[in-house]
């Protein structure tokens, strides 16, 4: 068998080359390729496309990309909470596209889905629709949708196996099964790696044909943006 | 005049049992606190679970385990995990039966704008667009007037729209008022102490009034 | 709570009015509603749209509602294997629209999704492509697809909690799942109906949000249509 | 002249290590018993199966593990089942490395007709066209001709085409050819014992034949 494993995150984004497309699996914090960003960051590559559905925060996530300015264009649905994204945006280092989240999810699986355009009833009427053909079905007008691919797609899962299939975990799932399709070439990193064979064929998010390297991360944070405690059980 | 916890409360009247309900940021997520408990309703979560629960106990708490505000939850008995596209496949095709949500602006006709200030930073309209663009039902909570005094209820929005003719109920410090297409807002209830022409006054779009207006019920 | 549950696949299918449009899950005669046709079957409903990948075998399956006459119209990617299917087909008694198989399974799972058409590029060139609209993308040719969406879906799984939750087995999982979403009343049999909470979520194949009627079918025949057997293991 | 058999055996000579392949019926199925014990492949299913193992033992058989030609088969370590929306997503987005399946007719295009023939029941295409169309690489198990001796490699297909300029590789029961375009047919390979000019004859379409043509290894 081909094999799949890599070492590390510095040995799986090593080739990753300058002003490449990447997608990043995430929602907020939660879910994202933390080993791949600190990779990313220190292997220096710039002028990046990140299709991400947020931009992490000033010291983590993406956050740390923007401050090495290796990130020249952000594609994504909701970018708050981030004072040097900010500041670039403002002053124009920083290109930015936002996308309605569910346009966003499904621009992405089309793209590993292999469907070119498709029509989603969000954003018609706005300034979202700009420039895009519209259409009505039913009675109700659509706006026509691309699909989006990467280059490299950096997704985080729970569990994976040397085969490639992965398993998340919670809601850290999110945008990381359809970005693994969508990658010309999609590392996953996850926190447990285990012998093909261990996994449930039945329980598998991702199946492995769509995971070209692997590998156990390593020193997860997973840090929390928002820790909100009931007093009492419910 | 309400305030936020008792809009909340107002528009927790509006859930019924069984539903699908999908809660924006602020005001919203309020609502979930104030349904009776006889009432079982599902909230959806649109990064990708059915069934939030509380917030978790401080040794519960999981960091794989948040709702579309970021902030750290559970899960009820026979919640489901899935991914974002799938989340917004079940608010396109109009299987989740209740939206709230906060505004900005709405307009007479439902438009909403609740995303975007001109001149102020953009973060992004998140999955405001899809839900507004899909849900059957929108209700939305929302101050009547700015704090300047300028309605909220207008004619036209004058920010950039998050979509177009679906608002279908707001409930504001002020009333509880239906969108008719054709008629604009149509006042049904009063807050406790607020009269007729107060409202009158905060609504700048076409208000249609028809008969004694109730004060609402808490 | 919204009681889902009913008592079995009589109660589950009495309000199917003549002429209405099902889906029925299942690739060939694996993962079938066998409890739901057997219900159809009893209870006479006529003049059925029938979207289902296959037509079942002459003794089997939905070739048991073929016999009885009450389908109309079938909707299916492939149809063989079936002597009465082709009788009523020559004879004018039956329509029958062919599908690729991908483009079947995506036009639904639009249907669940609320994307009410996509391009694929399925069918070009073909007689498929008859009357539809085609366009270019990336220099490929692409045809236009319709969402298909049902009055009721009727889908199997192995196991499915009260609160509509499913989860399929092996290869009987095929076109249910999007079936399951695409139904505007959606009808699950399982074989084994557990409790609410029992069900891990992060292992839910269909969200119960999708399920309108559950109930636990029983004398699951589970046909097979090509026995293979090795003579010795691998 | 190639048997069935070792028609399946020359194509599994084009099988390399890792490779995800999709088998169509018949033939194509063969070539799975004839790939080199050293060379690992994932075999997909498209109802829903990445793993396919070999046939179960009769202890084994279980209803809910088939294959696309409805047979029980059994599952390889490192399998993951899916439905089939997920499955033709990994076959239009060309996941699949090689598609090996059948034909009634080749045109010298590459274009291909395996589904229909007009005037006898039609059982449909199944998943035959989602496959082709976008299918990396494809090569077809095919007969060189028709058992009254009529080519099947044409200029044109006359039977109801099921894909357009796809097929990249032939292998019949006397040769094996490219399709390259513009020049048609490229002669590669020769079956054991048969002629060129035999595949001349046998050609319908546009042959091209560059230097000595080697017999094949099997």
């Amino acid at each position: 068998m081909v094999n799949k494993v890599v070492k590390n995150a510095d040995e799986a984004v090593k080739d990753i080359p300058h002003r490449a497309t990447l997608m990043l699996g995430g929602f907020g914090l939660c879910g994202i390729p933390e080993n791949c960003i600190s990779a990313i960051l220190k292997s220096g590559m710039t002028g990046l496309t990140c299709i991400s559905n947020n931009a992490g925060v000033d010291d983590f996530g993406i956050g740390l990309m923007l401050k090495t300015r290796q990130v020249k264009k952000m594609i994504s649905s909701y970018v708050g909470e981030n004072a040097e994204f900010e500041r670039q945006l403002l002053s124009g280092e920083l290109e930015v596209e936002l996308i309605p989240q569910g346009t966003l999810a499904e621009r992405i699986r089309a793209g590993g889905a292999g469907i070119p355009a498709f029509f989603t009833p969000a954003g018609v009427g706005t300034e979202v629709a700009k420039g895009k053909e519209t259409r009505e079905f039913n009675g109700k007008i659509y706006l026509m949708e691309h699909w989006l691919r990467a280059d490299f797609s950096l997704v985080k899962a729970w569990k994976g196996d040397t085969a490639g299939n992965l398993i998340y975990r919670g809601t850290a799932r999110n945008f990381n099964p359809m970005m693994a399709e969508a990658g010309t070439i999609t590392i996953a990193e996850v926190e447990e790696l285990v012998p093909i064979g261990t996994l449930d064929p039945n329980s598998i998010h991702t199946p492995g044909i769509y995971v070209h390297r692997i590998f156990q991360g390593v020193n997860y944070e997973k840090r929390i943006e928002q820790r909100t405690i009931s007093n009492l059980k419910i | 005049m309400l305030d936020k916890t008792q809009i909340a409360k107002r528009i927790a009247r509006e859930v019924k049992d069984g539903m699908y309900i999908n809660l924006g940021i602020g005001i919203p997520t309020l609502v979930a606190n104030y349904i009776p408990k006889n009432i079982n309703v599902v909230l959806q979560s649109e990064n990708g679970l059915l069934g939030i629960g509380p917030f978790p106990l401080e040794a519960e708490v999981d960091a794989d385990l948040i709702n579309a505000g970021k902030q750290t939850i559970t899960m009820m008995p026979g919640s489901s995990l899935f991914s974002s596209a799938e989340s917004f496949g079940m608010i396109r095709s109009g299987k989740v039966d209740l939206t709230i949500l906060g505004a900005m602006e709405v307009s007479e006709e439902g438009d909403i704008a609740n995303w975007k200030v001109p001149g102020k930073m953009v973060k992004g309209m998140g999955g405001a667009m899809d839900l507004v663009a899909s849900a059957k039902n929108i209700i939305v909570a929302m101050q009547h007037c700015s704090k300047e005094g300028a309605s909220k209820l207008l004619t036209c929005c004058t920010l950039p729209i998050t979509g177009l003719r679906c608002v279908k109920r707001i409930v504001s410090d002020l009333a509880v008022l239906d969108i008719i297409p054709g008629r604009g807002f149509q006042l049904l209830e009063r807050a406790p102490g607020v009269t007729v022409e107060q409202i009158k006054n905060a609504t700048e779009g076409k208000l249609f009034i028809q008969g004694e207006i109730p004060e609402m019920v808490l």
